[in-house]
This record gives structure tokens, sequence and C-alpha cells, in this order.
């Protein structure tokens, strides 16, 4: 059963994915986009990470990709459809990740010992759950990382405005 | 158990030297001057309990300080003087103190540095001769080079530069090779010995006899080309000429007096009794090598046109002498050849001295140039007799007691080598009188001589001392003889230990110890 | 029952994919798209693991992780409005000031 | 009183501490009067210590000062030794030290050194007292070298002149290769006995195997040959002469070259023991009193004849040593130590007072003669000395070279006494022809210098007369019965017994003893014999001398006409000067020279050789450096630049591009992962 979600969920990410990376119209790729995102935060529930789930859609699909959207808007992006989409050297890209994946592949498939499954101890959507666990690991432990995450948020934000804001003469 | 004395003694120079840099500006010559005399004196005082409280019958190391410096690799700050060594860090100070007087009107110009130079190599050659710890022996054995590099450099005659750079390669080439040795014995130590990384020498003692032959000697070179070129032997002296007739006076003063003992010195304290075998394979290259630089630096002293050439060849021969005793591996000869190193030290000191008082006047060194200067300057004259005689070896003066003794022991060892030696005396007093004569004696006839003028009070206050030691040691040498005595006859009893073990595996063996066969790799 | 092996594919796949994108398109919005899509991939597999030792720090990461992206993001989309405002096309192509 | 014999050497080493330091200012002229009362006084302590030890009890008595050096098993400490041997010794020396020092201050009024001269001569007091006293070999050795150095000093006293100071160099060196030989036999006596004090080394002697004794025997007798002129080390004692004359009459007559015979006989006992040692020094004996005494046949210079009588004198010592007669040896020093010292004395006179005269001619025998009747105290006392050295019986010279020379013949030496007997023949014509030649016949000097000369003052003249007292009495009383006098009896317990020549000689002179308890002295046939035989050989000299330079003094040149070669021969001393120049002198110089020019250019040309090898490997890898190396580097600059164009288009500005070979690089790291 679980496995059987799991598989649907991880087409429909590649689909999108795929999908997104042809596509000459930027609106169109941004949407695949958001599409991949949800198919994620389903693998994210079935990996037993409800908050992560959650955060992936509310932050990915509607915070990031509005952005997306927004500039895309700013930006007369018309021109660039018409233009050559792929580039020059694409072909030795293909191959170089046709190759890729089939090293991968064969790195996986030797497989290796990993140590037994333990899971996680609370079942989905308990209260003691996912939510709370990580919570507790992520004030304590790792509190600091928290507190830099929030800086470079905040550094970025500055970055933006100044990159995109237009310069006023007086 | 603490003992600061040795460290202060080895430092006070240096501590002068650094207050000199810092608190005196160039102009003041005179303040210069005056503290770097202090300074000698100072470190003169302080080695005099050295002589007072000397215990005569205590063999090993007295004064003893020891703090671990490096310990991973086993080298410990270790300071210890034992009979070997007391009299020549005594003969040290008072050299200096004689040098530094002696220098007040030679060197005009970059007095400052001049004097810091000579108070650095007043921490050298103290240091060289306190360390006990091998590792620091060749530390200070290295850094007497540099400042002497810089007298002859600086304040030589002409041809400085060459003759500076001649003596600064050659001794570092040989004291790379005394390296090599020292790392050996590092290693073997490790394998055979105590098994733990140490360069202390008291622990390196019980390893000497232990090594194989073939190693040993391989060693023994090692240690042989450094100290051979200290001393200088004979194959290797080409480099003291040049550097005493370049150098200024106080510079071959010390290196005459006491540099040339660091090469002797070196063969007592580390050759003899770490490689005994070795040593005993090598007698008679080594006392065929000293009798060759007897004969040889007398006869080529003789021809000599040059006063300072003249006296460096005869420093050549009476080291020859030195290296004869030390090498006839019996009590008499090793103690002669130890006081004839002090001997030496005061006597050829003196004649250099003499000849800077000269050199001075007249500023050339040309014996032809001199000729009937004892009607003019009788004082001179005098002491340069009693000088002359001393070191030619006359009954009464301390030459004679060290050549004595020198002589008895090689004749002991084999009278073969004794009857060589005896030549050298006869050739010693041949060009000694020769030089005499030709300065002394004959008619005034250079017109410059006329004019010339006694010694001044300053140059007889630091002649002084040393025609009184020349008399002290000739009449009555008992109290130097007994303080060698103990430490001689230990390196005795180590040197002539049985038959070294043989290169075979087994034979290197000593119980227990667990060996590989004897790569030579290491 | 889904293996560690069935996440770490998963995200490898989309890794490459990603990296393809970026590699092959010209077009500046649709590279930093798949840069997003990469990071997410590595999310994927940040979750695999957490999953199979029961511990959050995978997961911790993976929000560390999408925090940076959001920052990446509005750097990158900040950089390109000023590159449009005097260029119209944004391909990468014309964009070599760094040629040498 | 022997108690204080240290004070002996004290008294001179006072005086040369006085007039050292303070000579040249304070004691300016009266430096004389201190040194001779310094040798004065000494001389009282001996005249003390001998009236003891001849009149009292005799036997011997070491006086113990300090140990000197002691290293290991080897110690020697500075003691004094009173014996019979050492008395007699320190009489002559004392005594004849002391005369020359009076006279001395007469000859050199008014020479400026007159200081340092006492100085020197008080050194040699003192340094000769301690070779007598010293009670052990290497005391003895230190007086030994410290008469050499006196010697040096003293010969080359007027150093302005060239000829003085390169004969007191000779003296000095040619001592010091006998002293070399001297050390060796030392140390061969410590080796063999493990000590150098007298009584310990003459105690083991016994047991001394014959080859060591020997060994010793011949080592010290070079040591003895260097300081006493014997063949092969006397060609410094004639140059000696350039010295002062009382400086020959003490050092060079009395006491310095007898230092030879002292050892000698003190170490008798050793000698006893090594027959050999003693056959060699009784033919070097022999042969050098011949070859001497001929030398000094043909002499001009009057110091010179003097000189070589001297070494033929000692020759006559070393015989009597060689034949193992030691006190008769001791007995000719002795008397030989008073006529030399009268007769070197006389000559000093005679030159002061022809200080007038040319240098050259002062001591020339051709510019003198007929000065008899203007010194007349110089000339008895000269003819009194000159009898005494001929052998005329009632003098002394008589006595003891007749007592070596009856030896000789007693111990089967024949060919020595043979040899003996010419050189007294010589001897006794060579010494007449002095005579003659400076106080008889016409007046030959310059004509000028004639007024000036005069009899020496008092100080001078009263030396030769008490010295001439001396040669007549020195003979009669200690040697009357020949071979059994009182000196004999006096030495005996200091000396060996007998035994040269081993078992020939002691029979000999068992059969001397005999004869002397059968009739009183040689009263034995064949002695009496060689008594006659000796006093005719005596007066036959004395008479051709006469004959030659008196009657007809044409002859002497007649004959050295009819044998040019002889003549030329013994003028030019053998050449032997000139061989040792050749043969040693001059090899040295060119090794000397050839060893500076090697030690300059291999030894030193080796080092040079090898800054120079270093300097053209500099240069080469210079150049080499330059070509290659740089090469190299400027070709990797040239390809890396190749390389650069090549790799330029991956440059392309495209950040693709840069993602592309990450992305290789990832697929690198991967394969090398799986392929590991």
């Amino acid at each position: 059963m679980e496995l059987l979600f799991f598989y649907m969920f991880s087409a429909g990410i590649i689909g999108a994915s795929l999908l997104m990376v042809t596509r000459a119209n930027v609106i169109h790729a941004a949407l695949l986009l958001v599409l991949t995102f949800f198919f994620m935060s389903g693998i994210f529930i079935l990996a037993g990470a409800e908050f992560l789930a959650v955060v992936q859609v509310l932050l990915y699909a509607g915070g990031i990709m509005v952005l997306y959207l927004f500039s895309i808007m700013l930006m007369n992006v018309e021109v660039s459809v018409r233009l050559r989409q792929y580039h020059r050297q694409s072909f030795f890209a293909v191959a170089a990740s046709l190759i890729l994946i089939f090293e991968v592949w064969t790195v996986l498939g030797r497989g290796g010992s990993y140590p037994a499954f333990k899971g996680f101890s609370w079942q989905l959507g308990a209260t003691p759950g996912n939510v709370e666990a990580l919570g507790s690991v992520l004030y304590t432990k790792y509190l600091f990382p928290f507190e830099v995450a929030s800086i470079l948020l905040l550094a970025a934000m500055i970055g933006a405005i100044v990159l995109a804001k237009r310069t006023i003469d007086r | 158990m603490e003992n600061f004395l040795l460290t202060l003694i080895a430092f006070t120079p240096l501590a002068g030297a650094v207050i000199l840099m810092l608190f005196f500006k160039r102009e003041q010559t005179v303040a210069i001057k005056v503290f770097a005399t202090a300074v000698t004196v100072v470190d003169f005082l302080l080695s005099i309990p050295l002589w007072t409280r000397f215990d005569t019958s205590e063999a090993g190391f007295q004064f003893v300080q020891k703090v671990s410096w490096i310990p991973t690799i086993g080298v410990s700050y270790f300071l210890g003087v034992d009979g070997i060594s007391v009299l020549l860090v005594l003969l040290t100070t008072i050299t200096m103190i004689v040098a530094t007087v002696c220098s007040f009107t030679a060197i005009v110009e970059r007095e400052k540095e001049y004097y810091v130079c000579l108070l650095l190599m007043a921490t050298g050659m103290l240091g060289t001769f306190m360390a006990v710890d091998i590792f620091l022996f060749y530390v200070f054995f290295e850094i007497t080079l540099v400042p002497m590099y810089f007298l002859i450099g600086i304040w030589g005659g002409k041809r400085k530069l060459y003759a500076a750079i001649k003596f600064f390669l050659y001794t570092l080439f040989g004291s790379v090779l005394m390296l090599l040795g020292i790392l050996a014995l590092y290693f073997v130590n490790l394998k055979l010995g105590t098994g733990t990384l140490t360069f202390d020498l008291t622990e390196l003692y019980a390893v000497g006899p232990k090594i194989p032959i073939g190693l040993q000697s391989w060693i023994f070179l090692a240690f042989f080309v450094g100290f051979a070129i200290k001393v200088p032997m004979f194959p290797f002296h080409t480099w003291l000429p040049d550097a005493h007739v370049e150098a200024p006076t106080a510079g071959s003063v010390i290196l005459a007096g006491i540099l040339l003992k660091m090469g002797t010195y070196g063969f007592v304290r580390f050759v003899l009794p770490l490689l005994p075998q070795a040593s005993q394979m090598f007698v008679p290259f080594m006392v065929l090598l000293s009798i060759i630089g007897i004969i040889y630096g007398a006869l080529v002293a003789m021809a000599q046109t040059d006063v300072k050439k003249l006296v460096a060849y005869s420093s050549v021969s009476h080291l020859g002498f030195v290296m004869l005793g030390v090498f006839a591996l019996n009590q008499q000869g090793i103690l002669g050849g130890q006081l004839q190193m002090i001997n030496h030290g005061i006597s050829t000191g003196a004649l250099f001295l003499l000849v800077g008082i000269i050199y001075e006047r007249r500023h050339t060194r040309e014996i032809s140039e001199f000729g009937g200067l004892s009607s003019v300057m009788p004082i001179y004259t005098t002491i340069f007799a009693i000088t002359m005689l001393s070191s030619i070896g006359l009954p009464g003066l301390n030459g004679f007691v060290g050549e004595f003794l020198i002589l008895v022991g090689a004749f002991k060892a084999s009278y073969v080598y004794a009857a060589f030696a005896v030549i050298g005396i006869v050739l010693g007093a041949a060009y000694m009188l020769w030089l005499f004569q030709r300065m002394f004696f004959g008619t005034l006839d250079n017109p410059e001589n006329q004019k010339l003028t006694d010694c001044t009070p300053r140059e007889i206050l630091y002649l002084l001392p040393m025609v009184v030691l020349m008399f002290w040691i000739g009449l009555y040498p008992r109290p130097f003889l007994s303080r060698m005595e103990a430490s001689v006859g230990k390196v005795v009893k180590m040197v002539n230990v049985a038959a070294a073990p043989m290169n075979t595996k087994a034979a290197a063996l000593p119980a227990g110890v667990r060996t590989q066969p004897k790569a030579k790799n290491f | 029952m889904v293996s560690l092996t069935h996440y770490l594919a998963l995200g490898a796949i989309v890794f490459v994919i990603g990296a393809a994108g970026v590699l092959m398109r010209r077009n500046a919005i649709i590279i930093l798209m798949s840069i997003e899509l990469m990071l997410n991939s590595v999310n994927i597999t940040l979750v695999g693991f957490s999953r199979q030792w029961g511990d959050m720090t995978g997961q911790v990461f993976a929000i560390f992780i999408i925090t940076v992206a959001a920052a990446e993001a509005a750097v990158g989309l900040a950089i390109l409005v000023s590159l449009n405002r005097d260029r119209t096309a944004l391909n990468v192509d014309e964009v070599n000031l760094l040629k040498w | 009183m022997i108690e204080l014999a240290w004070l002996i050497p004290l008294f001179p080493a006072l005086g040369v501490v006085i007039n050292g330091f303070f000579g040249t200012r304070y004691t300016r002229d009266n430096a004389g009067h201190i040194a001779s009362l310094m040798a004065g006084l000494s001389f009282l302590v001996v005249l003390g210590i001998a009236s003891e030890m001849i009149f009292g009890s005799g036997g011997t008595h070491t006086i113990h000062l300090w140990d000197w050096i002691s290293a290991g098993k080897f110690s020697v400490s500075i003691a004094f030794l009173i014996d019979p041997l050492s008395t007699i010794m320190l009489l002559v020396v004392s005594g004849v030290g002391f005369l020359v020092h009076v006279y001395s201050v007469g000859y050199l009024q008014g020479d400026p050194g007159y200081p340092r001269f006492f100085t020197y001569l008080n050194l040699f007091m003192l340094s000769m007292f301690l070779l007598v006293l010293g009670d052990n070999y290497l005391l003895m050795f230190v007086g030994w070298e410290g008469v050499g150095l006196c010697s040096y000093l003293l010969i080359g006293f007027w150093y302005e002149k060239k000829s003085a100071s390169d004969a007191g160099k000779k003296a000095f060196i040619v001592n010091r290769i006998g002293d070399a030989g001297f050390l060796l036999g030392m140390f061969m006596i410590w080796i063999l006995t493990d000590s150098l004090t007298y009584s310990e080394v003459f105690q083991a002697a016994p047991n001394m195997t014959a080859a060591g004794a020997t060994a010793i025997g011949l080592l010290l007798f070079i040591g003895a040959a260097g300081k006493s002129a014997q063949i092969p080390l006397y060609v410094w004692l004639p140059d000696a002469m350039e010295g002062p004359t009382p400086v020959s009459a003490l050092i060079h007559a009395a006491t310095m070259v007898t230092a030879g015979v002292y050892m000698v006989a003190r170490t008798s006992p050793i000698y006893a023991m090594g027959p050999g040692a003693l056959e060699v020094i009784a033919i070097v004996g022999a042969v050098t009193a011949f070859f001497a005494a001929s030398i000094g046949l043909v002499q001009n210079d009057i110091k010179r004849v003097l000189a070589y009588s001297t070494v033929s004198q000692l020759g006559f010592m070393f015989i009597a040593l060689g034949v193992g007669a030691y006190a008769t040896a001791i007995f000719h020093l002795m008397t030989h130590a008073f006529f030399k010292g009268l007769m070197f004395l006389g000559s000093g006179s005679v030159i002061h007072s022809l200080h007038h005269a040319p240098v050259e001619q002062q001591q020339d025998m051709r510019y003198m003669g007929g000065l008899k009747s203007k010194l007349p105290i110089t000339y008895w006392t000269f003819v009194i000395g000159a009898l005494a050295i001929a052998g005329i019986p009632p003098l002394a010279g008589f006595w003891s070279k007749d007592e070596i020379l009856a030896n000789a013949f007693f111990t089967g030496h024949y060919f020595i006494w043979g040899l003996g007997t010419a050189a007294a023949f010589m001897t006794a014509f060579y010494m007449f022809r002095l005579i003659f030649m400076t106080f008889h016949g016409e007046m030959r000097v310059d004509h000028h210098a004639r007024e000036y000369i005069h009899e020496s003052p008092y100080s001078m003249t009263v030396p030769l007369i008490i010295l001439a007292v001396l040669s007549v009495v020195g003979g009669i009383i200690p040697g009357f019965p020949l071979e059994g006098g009182w000196i004999h009896s006096f030495l005996a317990p200091s000396l060996a017994k007998g035994g040269a020549g081993g078992h020939a000689a002691s029979e000999a002179v068992q059969f001397v003893r005999v004869a002397v308890e059968s009739g009183g002295g040689h009263e034995g046939p064949t002695a009496i014999i060689l008594i006659i035989l000796a006093i005719a050989i005596a007066v036959g000299g004395i008479a051709l001398a006469w004959f030659m330079y008196m009657r007809n003094p044409a002859v002497p040149d007649d004959l050295a006409s009819r044998f040019p070669g002889l003549h030329r021969l013994l003028l030019n001393k053998y050449y032997i000067d000139e061989i040792y120049e050749a043969c040693i002198i001059k090899p040295i110089y060119r090794l000397m020279n050839s060893l500076w020019s090697f030690d300059a250019n291999v030894v030193d040309g080796a080092v040079n050789g090898a800054s120079l090898v270093t300097l053209v490997s500099s240069r080469f890898s210079g150049i080499f450096d330059l070509k290659t190396v740089d090469g190299a580097v400027n070709g990797i600059a040239s390809m890396t630049k190749f390389f650069s164009q090549v790799f330029k288009f991956i440059q392309s500005g495209m950040v693709q591009n840069y993602l592309f070979v990450m992305l290789l690089g990832i697929f690198m790291m991967l394969s090398a992962y799986l392929f590991r």
C-alpha cells in the first residue's frame, strides 16, 4: 500500500519536473514546478515528516513560486520565448545526465549494508508526533544554526531589495 | 640538583652583549669599552668558584644543571663541568678579559658591534665547554662560528673576506659531518642502548662500547673530520694561517687560545669515551697524522716571512703534540695533552698579543721589516723571550710540563712515536729562535724601528697574567694536574675497554634486546 | 515496504533532471527553477535518511535547506530583475562579463 | 750545614732577580759586584757543605723541597742530592764560577749590556747548580736546558754581531738535538724502572737487561755528546768563542761542557750494566780527542785553539768514562776546569790588552808575539797552565791524564791508548805553539796599539794567580798515588764499582790494584814504563814546538807549503762545518721551502682547488641553469600560454559550461568510487 503511494508520487514528481525543464513557456514551467512540490509533500508525509510536508507546500509552493511568478510578471518574458531555448552544449548535458543516472543506478544497485531500519515511534498524526519531536530538536541541539538561518534570510532580503531597487536620481 | 652557576657564567656575556646593543649609542666608545671589560671581569669572578670549590676526587660532572628542553626528541639543557673542561672554562674567561682589553686601541671603527661579537663569542665558547648534552654542544659549537666570521670578515686584514668565508665553510663542513655522527649515535642508542631517544652524554657513554666496530668506525670518521678540521690536523689545517693572518689581534688570540681547543676537547670528551674500540683501532692513523702535523707544521713555520703565519703554523705543530698525547691513550699522555691545551692557549695567546702590539706600531708583520728591536724595546723583548721559551718548552715554564708528559705518554704507547715527536721539539726550537734572532738581534738599521716605543702600562697589564700563569704552571703545576687527574682517569678507563663486539648479529646482541641484522640504512 | 534505496533513487533522478535543466536551458528563470528542483531532491534524500534512522536531524536540515533555497531564490530573482532592466533578452549566454 | 743546600741555587736566583728587574735603572754599574757577591755566598755555602762532606760523615743526603709533577704513576719532585760526586762538582762549579764573576767585573767594564751580562751569568750559575744538585733526571734536565739557554744568551751577548747571534742559535739547536736524545733516554729509564729519582733507578738498575741498559746509555750519551761537544755534535763549541771570554772560560771550559761527563758518571750503575755503550763512549772519546787536537795544530785564533783543546780534553774524559774509570774522569774534569779556565782567562787578558788593535787582529796569534815583557803575570800563569795541560809531572794535568791513559792501557784498549797518547803529544805541541807565538818572538802587534798594551787590572790577574796555584796543587793532593789517591776513595761510594768493558776491565783494574798493593801507586813494571813514556811525549811535544817556532820560524811555513792539502784541510777544520751546512742545514732549508710551497699550492691548492672547482662548477651550472632549467621554465611558460589559448574557449562566460564541468567532476568522483 505504502509502496504504491510512493511510486505514484515519485512518478508524478519525475514527470512534472521533466516537463518543467523542457517547457519553452516560463509560466508553464513555474506551474509545473508547483505541481512537483505538491507531489513532494506527499512523499514527505509517507516518510513521516508531516511538518516538512506542510512547510513544503506553504513555503515552496506558496512563497517561492509566488515570488517567481511576480518576477516573471515584472520581466517581459515573451521576447525570450521566441529565442532558441536550448543551449549549444545541451546535447552534452543530456548525455552527461544520462551517464550520471546510470552511474547512480549502479551505485544504488550495488546496495550496501545499511543499519537496520528504525522508523519513528509515533503514529502518523499522533499528538506527541513529528512536530513535537522536530520542535524539541530544533530549539535545543540546533538552536544556533536556526538563528544563523534567520540572519541569512534577513541578509537575503536586504540584498534582494538593494539589487532590485530602481535608482531614483534626484 | 639545581646549580645556576654554570648558566650564569655562560650567559653573562650574552646578557652583556644584549645590554650593549640596546642601551649604548655608537658614539659612546669609551663607555662601551669599559662596560665590555666589566662584563668579562664579572664573568671571570663568577668562574672563580669553579676553581676553588672544585672537588678534585670527583671524576664525574660537577655543578650540574639539567632542565629538559625539547623532551620529544630527548634534548635537555644539561650543563656540567668536570676535570677536563673546568680549566678550559677558566682559560676562556681569562682570555676574554685579555682579548677585550687588548682591542681598545686596535679596533677604531664600529666598536659597538665588535664588542657585541666578542661577548657572543664568549657565550658560545663557554657553552661548548660546559654542554654535556651533545645536541646542546652542537648548538654552542655552531654559535661560536658566526661571531668569529664577523670578527675576521669585518675587522680583518686585506684578504679578510676570503679568510672569513674559508674559515666558516671549512668548519661548518666539519661540524655538519659531526652532526651525522651525533645522529648516528642518537639512533644507535635507541636500538642498542637505553632504548630511549636521548642526547644526554652520560647515558650515551654506556652505549658507546656496545656499538659494533664497523659502525663505530664510521661514526669515528664523522667525528674525526669534524674535530680534525677544528684542531686543525694535518690535511685540514690550511684555513688556520689565513684566518690568523687576517683576524684582528683579539680575534686570533681567541681563535688560537680557545677555538682550536674545541677540536682536541671534542676528541677527549666525545670520541675517546664514546667510541673506545674505534679509537683504539685508529690510533696508528691518528698518531701518524699528528706526527706529520708536528714536523710538517714546524718545517713550514720555518719558511714563513709573516710573523702571524709563523705562529699559526707553530700552533699546528703544538696541537699535533696535543693530539699525540690524546691518542697515546694512557694517563700520562692524555693528562699531558690536556695540560698542553691550557699551555698552548696561554703561550700562543700571549704570542699573538705581542704580534698585535708590534703590528699596531708598525702596521706590518713582515719579519724582514724588524731587526734589533731589543735595544729599543727591552721590556717587550723580555716578555717575548719568556713567551717564546714557554712555547718551545723550556723546563721551568709551562710548555715543558705538558710536552714532557705527552712525550712520556707517547713513549709508553710506543717509543717510535716519541722518537719522531722529539724531532718536533728540536725543530720548534729552531724556528722560534730564528724568528727571535731576526726580530730582536742584529743591528737597528730600519729607521722606523728606531722610533718604536716600548710597551705601554696597559699592554703590560694584559700580558702580565699570561706570564704569571706561565711561571706558575711551570714551577708548580700540582693544582692544575690534580684537578684533571680524576676525570682523565675515567676517560682512560673508558677508552681501554675490551675489544669491540664483532659486526655479526650474534655478537651485537646484548642479552634480551632483539635487533634486526645490522642494516646500514639507519 | 519502501526502503531507503527508493528514496535515494528518487532524489538522484530529480537531482539529475534539475542539473540537466540548468545545463540545457538558456533562460535564466528556468535555470533558477531547476536549481530549486535540485535543492528539493536533496530534501528527499535527507528525509529518506531521517526516516531510515528515526532521527529528526534529517528533517531539521531539510528545513534549513528550504530557508536557504528561499534566500537564494530571492537574491537570484533580484539579480535577474536588475539585469533585465537594461537588457531585454534574459539569456545566460549574453551575460558573459566574466569572460577573460 | 747540608740542610742549607737549597741556599746554593737561591743566591744566584736572587742575583738574577735583582739585576734582571733593577739592572738597567738602579744597579747599573755595580751589577757586577752584586752578581759576584751572590756567586761568592753560594761558594761559601758549598765550602761549608764540602768540608762537612770531606772531613765529616760524608754519605748521601737528599733535601726535599716540593712535589713538582705527578700524573698517575709518574711523579717527580724538586729535591737536592748531596753526595761525594755532587760535592766535587759543586766545588768546581762554584769555585771557578766565583773566580770568573770577579774576573768579568774587570773584563766587561764599560760594556752597555753590563747588567744584562751578569743577570745571564747568575742565571747560568743557578741552572748549573740545579743540574748538579738535582736528585732526579728531570731536575737535571731542567738544569741541562737552563744551561743551554744561558749559553745561547751569553754567546749571543753582543747581539749586534750577526755571527754572535748565529753562533748562539747554533749552540742552542745542537744542544737541543742532544737534549732530544737525553729525553728519550729518560723515558726509557722511566719505562724500565718506573721512576726518575737516582736512588730508585740505581736500585732497579741491576735487573735491567743488557740491551735496555745499552740503549739508555747510548741515548743519554747523545745528550752528553750534544752538551760536552763530542764528535757529531761538537761544531757549536768553536763558534761559541764569539761570546765574551769569561763566558768561554766559565761555560765552555769549566762547567757546562763537563755536564755531559757528570751525567755519564752519575748514571754509571746503568752503564755498568750496558758495556756496549761504554765501548762506544770510549771510542768516540778517543776519536774526538785525536781529531780535535789535530785541528788545534793549525788554528790561528787564540780562543779557537783553546776551544779545540777543550774538545780534545773532553775526549780524554770520555775515554776515562768509556774504560770505566769514572773517578779518574771526574778527577780530570776538575783539573781541566782549573788549567783550562786559567788559560781562557789568560787569553782574555791578552785580548783585553789588545783592544786597541783592529778587531779581527785582537784574537789572531799572527798579529801577536813578544807580549812576555808587557804581560808578565798573564805570561807566567799561562805557562803554568800549558805545562799542566801538557802533563808535566808535578802539575795537575799529569796526574789525571796519565791515569786515564794508564787505565785505557790496562783495560786492554790499546788502540784507544794509542790515540790518546798521540792526542797528548799534539796537545803539548799546540799549547806551546800558542805560547811561543803570542808571548815570545818579535812583536807583530799593530803599531799604534802597542803603547796601549799593559798588564790587566788586579781584579783580572788575581783569579789568574789563584787558578795557577790550583793547577799546580789540584793534581797532587787529590790524586798522588796513581789510581789510589784520595779522590778515588772519596768518590767511590757514589760511583759504580769499575766494571767497565765488562770482564776485561775489571781484571785489569784488579791487576792495577794488585800492583798498587805490591808497591805503592802504579809501581807495576808496565806502569812505570807508561809514566816515563807519557812524560817523554809531553817534553817531546814542547821541544818540537820550541824547535819549530823559536829556533827557525820558517819551518812551519815550509811545512805548510810541503803538505798544502793537509794544512788547508786542518785549517778549515776538515770542512766539518761546511759538510754539516751542506748535508743537514741546506736540505732542511730546501725541505722547508718545498714543504711551504707544497703547503701553499698543494694543500692550500687543494682547498683553493676545491673553491676553483666550485667556481667552475658554479659558472657551468650558471650556464646550465640559464640554458636548460631556465629554458625549461620558459618552455613551461610558453606551454602554458599555448594551452591557455587552447582552453580559453572553456572560459566562455556561460555559467552552464562551468556547471557542466562541475557535473563532470561529480561523475569522475563517483566513477573513481565505483571502480576503486
